[in-house]
């Protein structure tokens, strides 16, 4: 396995978690470091257990042992919404967005972290709220035409094609303002066409210094974007190193690419 | 013309008491009014958090023993200490009973909100139950089931001014309109701010809007001491004018009288409870004169049922899809959302 | 035209069946003053609204009547919460009732003149108890009562009375109005060692708590207060449980010639049976009657169906009702006293499933 | 010790009756999500129904408790064919609504029927106790007790170990997929319903005779079936009954030892407390997130 | 043996398809692909009952299916395995799986059926007594291909089934893919990994906002200019 290929500082930590559900173990130890600036795909079979590393560094799960730090801040504890106004946000696997609310309107209840509107001001209607309320409307309009739904922008989330609902997940975790990205699946039922537009908005992030990591089963895509891959298989890292490094390790192979992996 | 509707209805309703002989009527206006009042305060929590809060009536019966306790006096022994309280003007106990309502809103908030649907729905209702059953069984504070009789009437004025006391209808009339109209714009400026919009990503999906960045707890809790406090507000109100409370102000059909105006109104609606409340307030009363006790029942449950069958979303969405159809932007799909994105032009 | 009389009960709800006895009751008086020519050469003509077993409802049901029917006197509201709930509005809008049930002492404590109360409190009860004591055999006493002002009075009166008499006072249980399943408080009764219960609540339970208390082998003497337990229906209900338990009642149809006046007592209770009527029901209906023949002698003796007029006439009405003489004194608040008359007390005891009423 | 050996019966003889009431709910509110307020009106429908077959007509005791049992059955399914088939997917308030208004149509339409004045039952058993030592037990009440396990246990079979249950899961969990399966979901629904108001009919032919019947003897029913649906763990048979035996000691309990005004408080408090330490009832299934 | 003959499908004001007409012959393989959106699924929802026709009609060996109930089409040999898992979440995968032959009573042929789906995906053998809900992603994939394939159909639907799936088991699935189709089974199948779908199929479609635009053997879309810039990805290169 490959020593820490990063030589950026690194922000987010995970050391040495474990996560069990009654008998079984989803994570028996993991322990892996995402650096500032840097986009890190977690890789591995279904089932591994990527998912749940999601669910654990953002409070949705409390692990069995060890512990997440985020910027030096050890995120054991928390929230879910105390990591994400830590700056550290995610999307899911499944499709999550507000079905019945406009796709316009969920970008703007993304913005939650944004909003400076005080609980009194907003009582007698003070004119620093309802300034607040114009600015969240601009940024909401921003974000939809950075992800490239804008068009869309008055549709139930819920009656937008699959692939566009994605996408409206992730303007949703964009419009909570991270300087971390968790993304689980972004390109799952996007085709390769689609998947090339997703690739360029990841790079403009990237150029944002926005820290992005990534759960993936598009291989192409994975290997093309990623700084560097962390391999999961049954709950541990198995491999840890670039994407060419990746791509030839036989146990990674063996348990995960198959032999096909040159598609497209 | 929409703009104007509130204003129009407002000064339709301020009219009201001018015109109307019916001393009677108004009388059932005003009671009309109180649960109106009240059922504004659930549809925050139902309507817009989407938790269905089937012990409403508790906030409603602790506002109004607050209230009345407070302008009768008492005098408790807890634990061997003797509490002795002096009468205080009634309008001193209606804001005692919203604060202590509103209190109970934020504790009830604390411990229920860990629990969610259906759950939560029990666990309110045993909320009210044991509320009732210790208004019930704390004789000496609440006197029991032997009731509090003799509240006074809302007074209003100062020391210095002297106190005009409230024993007409009209004047009643006037104090829950203005409290209506209060509580209705704290309800609109609140649910069209960001903690509005946080409490109806919570109704829509709270995973998801926890991954944003948005406290569960905070704003149930935010919904729940505004819904508590406004309800202690309508308890408060109701027992002044009636004049008497008893354990019975707990009983369950009172809550399913708010929930029925909410849902039938149009729950996340602003004016769908009063629209309800209005409906339902009204409906014992036209009934009474035409059909038997048991048959009055029978029409208000079959008016309830035809309504939602109706017009399943309530009746204010149903209007608005009207309005909305015949000048010709008509979208019968999102009764439920705020506002459209009025995009800026950059 | 007609004199309309307002009457302000629980048709539907809990007290639905109490309620529409005791209607059907003063439904009958009216018929039977109307057929010998009314009152003042005018026919009486009863508006009977429900009050739906719900204080909000008893007082909105009470204003309807003043304001919108104009009714000058009232005969209501059967439960003591729901008369409480009336009361306001007799004040402000000055007009009389006549209370035929509710039996609790705020009622006539609160200062209002305009409540004038033909039903027993709870402390005419305890006296009536106290003077027919010798009847029973008691040392100690358990109570078990519906947790109301019911309930509650009667414990804390009969208390009084029984302890000036060294008679002990053991468990004080109580169940709420609803509940079906008393065995929990029968289960700890059983094992106390007095040999008396005193029962009090409404007929429904009564059934439940002899059954209950049968089931769990209580043999213990049971007696019931009240006044509105209908004995029939207990024996038909709750069969072999309800043997050997007394019942303190206001009115004893089962022997008519022991009542005040037998021959209005029969008369009624041909009426009753006339239309079809449950018998049981009469132990509450004759409440009705007895209120609207005190209603009708006001209005005759104030010679004007006018509020005040009745209300003063009240004051001095005599009349021989099923219950026997009614007459009113002045208790509660000085300046501002409500009228409480005296009933008359029988207990009936249930052997051999018949009713016979102990003297 | 006596009156504690009393009480422990007695929680046992009340248990049965609770879970019987809660296992009928739990398949209407637990597995349909129906806030289910016409529980309670099919609780006295059973009954009434039982005074109409055994009192009125004349009927066997026995005999007439079945033909209860399939009056709530056909009552129920006419409910769901009425209200509830065209709202599926809705809402849940909005058929809790629905349900408020058939609840409120059917107590006083009851009230209508049969006079607002309690019926009762009289049952073929000895109404002389059985006693044994210093705790007395009725016939009709152990009958009750041993009819309502085997119901539960019947109940619980039809729906962990049929096809017919498999498919009724299924069909509450996602409708459409179902459907893909080829469960034929208008039936289902239907069935369902009906199946969990028979129960409810059961529950009050046999607690009929125990009791009185009265027009309003269902709202205590329903609230307290709601709660033991819930301490139970929704659509979890096995814990609708342990929840009753839990609320029936807890209110024996309440009753016996701290104070009887308090004792139906005891029931909710005992549910405020569980709900607080496990949020999803005694019975709880795990969920995922993401 | 499938036919669709100007079919037309609404949501609500939405027309989501606009007259398509598709043709599956027996024991073939034909992939449906398209841009998000298109109505692929909608397509195969309308074939199992799903959502109705608005207009147009659906035959399946020569008999009409056009409004019949989505179990009566099973019952006539239409499986559909749903986009997006759609697994029974509070039920074990063992019953997920019984589910998957709800109409089937060959009590024998079920259970060898049940072992053939597990030797397929040994990872849903580890967790036959799992509750679904709590499954991954992809493993919840495998339960809903291999409760598909429980109903022994004659024409088996595919939505999506690559998604969410680790690129071993997708090369896996469409092996088992293309042995569903090999031992006589007909398949439809909506894929957005087009490349894989196109070069296994006997014929493809593709549709696009609610209109079929391009049809013909897999080759002839692999190699159309318009297919390979907006769905092969081609000529946008990757970062
Ligand atoms: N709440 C839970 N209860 C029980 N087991 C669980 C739970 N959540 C996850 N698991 C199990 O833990 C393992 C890891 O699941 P996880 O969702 O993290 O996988 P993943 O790597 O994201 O897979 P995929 O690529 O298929 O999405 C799986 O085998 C899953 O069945
Ligand atoms: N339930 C619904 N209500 C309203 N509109 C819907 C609904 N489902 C789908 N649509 C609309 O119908 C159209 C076709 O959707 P469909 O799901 O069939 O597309 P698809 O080709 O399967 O796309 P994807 O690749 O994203 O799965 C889309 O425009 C979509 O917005
Ligand atoms: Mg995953
Ligand atoms: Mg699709």
């Amino acid at each position: 396995m490959n020593a820490e290929t990063t030589s950026r500082q690194p922000i987010l930590a995970i050391e040495h978690v474990a996560v069990h559900f009654g008998g079984l173990i989803a994570i028996s130890d993991m322990n892996f470091h995402v650096g500032e600036g840097e986009l890190v795909s977690l890789i591995g079979p279904n089932g591994a257990g990527k998912t749940t590393a999601f669910n654990v560094i953002t409070g949705f799960l409390k692990p069995t042992k060890g512990r997440v730090t985020f910027r030096g801040t050890s995120l054991n504890g928390l929230k879910p919404h105390e990591v994400t106004s830590l700056g550290l946000v995610r999307t899911f696997q499944r499709t999550s967005v507000f079905d019945k609310i406009t796709v316009f309107e969920n970008v703007l209840i993304g913005l939650h972290r944004r909003t400076a509107a005080s609980l009194f001001g907003t009582l007698m209607s003070l004119p620093k709220e309802r300034n607040a309320e114009a600015a969240l409307r601009e940024q909401a309009w921003e974000i939809l035409k950075l992800v490239g739904i804008d068009h869309q922008a008055d549709e139930l989330g819920g009656s937008l094609p699959y692939g566009d609902q994605r996408l409206l997940g992730v303007a949703l975790a964009l419009a909570a303002d991270p300087s971390a990205l968790l993304l689980d699946e972004p390109v799952s039922g996007m085709n390769a066409s689609e998947t090339a537009r997703f690739v360029s908005l990841l790079n403009k992030l990237r150029a944002k210094g926005k820290t992005i990591l990534l759960v993936e089963h598009d291989m192409p895509m994975v290997m093309g974007v990623s700084d560097r891959i962390v391999v999961l298989n049954y709950g541990r890292i198995i491999a840890n190193g670039t994407p060419s490094e990746i791509q030839n390790d036989p146990e990674v192979i063996q348990a995960y690419l198959g032999q096909g992996v040159k598609h497209a | 013309m929409k703009r104007f509707l509130p204003y129009i209805a407002v000064a339709f309703f301020a009219s009201v008491p001018l015109w109307l002989q019916d001393q009677y009527f108004l009388h059932t206006l005003v009671v009309s009014g109180i649960f109106m009042l009240a059922a504004m305060s659930l549809n925050l929590l139902l309507g817009y958090t989407g938790q269905l809060s089937l012990g409403h009536v508790a906030f409603f019966g602790i506002g109004a023993y607050v209230s009345a306790l407070t302008s009768l006096g008492f005098s408790v022994s807890i634990f061997g200490f003797q509490i002795t309280h002096e009468p205080w003007p009634p309008v001193v106990g209606v804001i005692l009973g919203t604060l202590v309502a509103g209190i109970c809103g934020y504790l009830i908030g604390k411990l229920a909100f860990r629990v969610r649907g259906a759950y939560f729905v029990i666990v309110s209702i045993s909320f009210a139950e044991v509320v009732r059953l210790v208004a019930l069984n704390w004789v000496e504070l609440t006197n029991g089931p032997l009731a509090l009789p003799g509240i006074p009437p809302l007074t209003i004025g100062f020391e210095w001014t002297g106190y005009a006391t409230l024993w007409g209808k009209a004047q009643n009339y006037y104090v829950v309109l203005v409290a209506i109209i209060i509580a209705y714009v704290i309800i609109k400026r609140l649910v069209y701010s960001p903690f509005g919009r946080a409490m109806i990503a919570l109704r829509e999906n709270e995973t998801l809007a926890m991954s944003v960045g948005i406290s569960v707890t905070k704003y149930l809790v935010l919904a729940a001491i505004f819904a508590g406090a406004m309800a202690g507000t309508a308890g408060g109100l109701y027992a002044h004018y009636i004049q008497i409370i008893d354990p019975m102000v707990f009983m369950f059909l009172n809550t399913v009288t708010m929930v029925i105006m909410v849902i039938t109104g149009g729950k996340g609606t602003l004016a769908g409870p009063l629209v309800g409340g209005l409906i339902f307030g009204l409906a014992p009363v036209v009934l009474r004169s035409y059909v038997g006790p048991e048959l009055q029942w029978i029409l208000y449950g079959l008016l309830m049922i035809l309504i939602v069958f109706v017009l399943p979303d309530g009746i204010v969405p149903a209007i608005e899809r009207w309005f909305g159809r015949s000048s010709g932007n008509a979208d019968d799909q999102r009764p439920l959302t705020l506002e459209t994105s009025k995009a800026p032009q950059s | 035209d007609d004199i309309n009389i307002g009457v302000n009960m629980p048709l539907t709800g809990a007290f639905a069946a109490s309620g529409d006895y005791v209607t059907n009751g003063a439904k009958i008086a009216v018929e039977e003053i109307n057929a010998k020519g009314g009152v003042l050469g005018r026919k009486l003509n009863l508006i009977i609204e429900d009050n739906k077993s719900n204080p909000t409802e008893a007082a909105a049901v009470t204003e309807k009547l003043i304001v919108r029917d104009q009714v000058p006197v009232l005969l209501g509201a059967w439960g003591s919460s729901l008369t409480l709930a009336t009361m306001p509005k007799l004040m402000q809008y000055q007009v009389p009732m006549v209370v035929e049930t509710s039996g609790a002492n705020k009622i006539t404590e609160s200062g209002n003149p305009y409540v004038f109360r033909i039903a027993a409190t709870q402390h005419i009860e305890a006296k009536g108890f106290e003077e027919k004591l010798g009847l029973f055999n008691i040392k100690k006493v358990d109570f078990l009562v519906i947790n109301n002002d019911w309930g509650r009075s009667t414990v804390t009166e009969f208390t009084k009375m029984l302890e000036n008499k060294s008679i002990q006072v053991g468990y004080v249980e109580m169940m709420d109005q609803a509940t079906q399943d008393v065995s929990s408080q029968l289960s700890k009764l059983k094992g106390s060692d007095s040999d008396t219960i005193i029962v009090t609540t409404a007929v429904e339970q009564l059934t439940l708590v002899l059954k209950q208390a049968q089931a769990l082998g209580i043999d213990k003497q049971i007696i019931t207060t009240g006044g509105s337990q209908n004995p029939d229906q207990l024996i038909e209900q709750a069969g072999s449980a309800a043997e050997n338990t007394t019942h303190l009642v206001f009115f004893a149809p089962w022997e008519p010639d022991s009542t005040a006046s037998p021959d209005k007592t029969k008369a009624f209770i041909d009426a009753w049976k006339a239309k079809g009527y449950d018998f049981a029901g009469l132990t509450e209906s004759f409440r009705g009657y007895d209120g609207m023949q005190v209603i009708a002698a006001a209005i005759e003796k104030a010679g004007a169906v006018d509020p005040a007029a009745i209300q003063k006439a009240l004051w001095d009405t005599k009349v021989d009702v099923l219950n026997g003489a009614v007459s009113f004194a002045k208790v509660g608040q000085a300046g501002a006293e409500s009228a409480q008359s005296t009933p008359n007390i029988y207990f009936g005891k249930i052997e051999n499933g018949k009713v016979h009423v102990l003297r | 010790m006596d009156q504690l050996l009393q009480h422990l019966v007695n929680t046992l003889i009340m248990g049965g009756t609770y879970a019987l009431l809660g296992i009928g709910l739990t398949l209407i509110f637990g597995i349909m999500k129906i806030v289910n307020f016409t529980h309670g009106e099919l609780y006295a429908f059973g009954a009434y129904m039982m005074y109409f077959f055994a009192v009125i007509l004349g009927m066997d005791f026995f005999l007439s408790i079945a033909f209860a049992i399939v009056a709530g059955m056909v009552l129920g399914a006419a409910i769901e064919f009425t209200l509830l088939r065209t709202k599926r997917g809705a809402d849940i308030d909005t058929t809790m609504i629905l349900m408020i208004g058939a609840w409120i149509v059917l107590q006083n339409a009851e009230q209508l029927t049969w006079g607002g004045i309690a019926k009762s039952v009289p049952s073929p058993l000895p109404t002389e106790p059985l006693v044994i030592g210093p705790i007395s037990i009725s016939y009709l009440r152990a009958m009750v007790l041993l009819i309502a396990l085997m119901l539960i246990a019947g109940t619980y079979l039809v729906i962990n170990r049929t096809k017919l249950g498999k498919a009724m899961r299924a069909t509450f969990q996602d409708s459409g997929t179902a459907a893909l399966m080829g469960v034929n979901i208008s039936a289902i629904y239907t069935m369902t319903f009906a199946l969990g108001s028979a129960l409810a009919a059961a529950a009050g032919a046999l607690l009929g005779p125990v009791f009185v019947i009265a027009p309003t003897m269902g709202d205590l029913a329903s609230l307290k079936a709601f709660a033991i649906v819930i301490l139970g763990g929704l659509g979890n048979i096995t814990g609708a009954a342990i929840g009753g035996f839990i609320l029936a000691f807890s209110e024996e309990i309440g009753a016996g030892y701290i104070s009887s005004g308090y004792r139906d408080a005891m029931g909710f408090l005992i549910i405020i407390i569980v709900l607080l330490f496990k949020p999803t009832g005694l019975f709880a299934r795990s969920e995922r997130i993401g | 043996m499938l036919e669709i003959r100007n079919l037309v499908c609404r949501y609500g004001k939405v027309t989501a398809l606009k007259g398509i007409s598709l043709t599956v012959p027996e024991k073939q393989l034909v992939v449906l692909v398209g841009a998000n959106g298109a109505g692929k699924s909608t397509t195969l929802r309308a074939i199992s009952g799903l959502v109705p026709a608005a207009s147009g009609g659906i035959f399946f060996c020569g008999q009409e299916i056009t409004g019949m109930s989505a179990s009566r089409i099973l019952s006539l040999g239409i499986a559909h395995c749903p986009e997006g898992r759609r697994v029974f979440p509070h039920m074990t995968v063992l019953e997920n799986l019984e589910m998957g032959c709800y109409l089937r009573s060959d009590g024998k042929e079920i259970s060898s059926d049940l072992d053939r789906i597990f030797s397929l995906f040994p990872r849903l053998a580890e967790r036959r007594k799992q509750v679904a809900g709590t499954l991954s992603g992809g493993e919840q994939q495998m339960l809903a291909i291999g409760r598909a394939m429980m109903s022994r159909p004659k024409l088996i639907m595919f939505d999506e089934p690559s998604l969410g799936l680790a690129p071993n088991i997708v090369e896996q699935t469409f092996a088992i893919i293309q042995s569903i189709r090999e031992s006589g089974t007909t398949v439809l199948m909506v894929e957005q990994n087009a490349y894989a779908a196109l070069d296994m199929c006997n014929y493809a479609y593709l549709l696009e906002a609610g209109s079929m635009v391009l049809e013909g053997p897999g080759e002839k879309l692999i190699n159309d200019p318009h297919v390979r810039e907006a769905y092969l990805g081609a000529g946008l290169a990757h970062a």
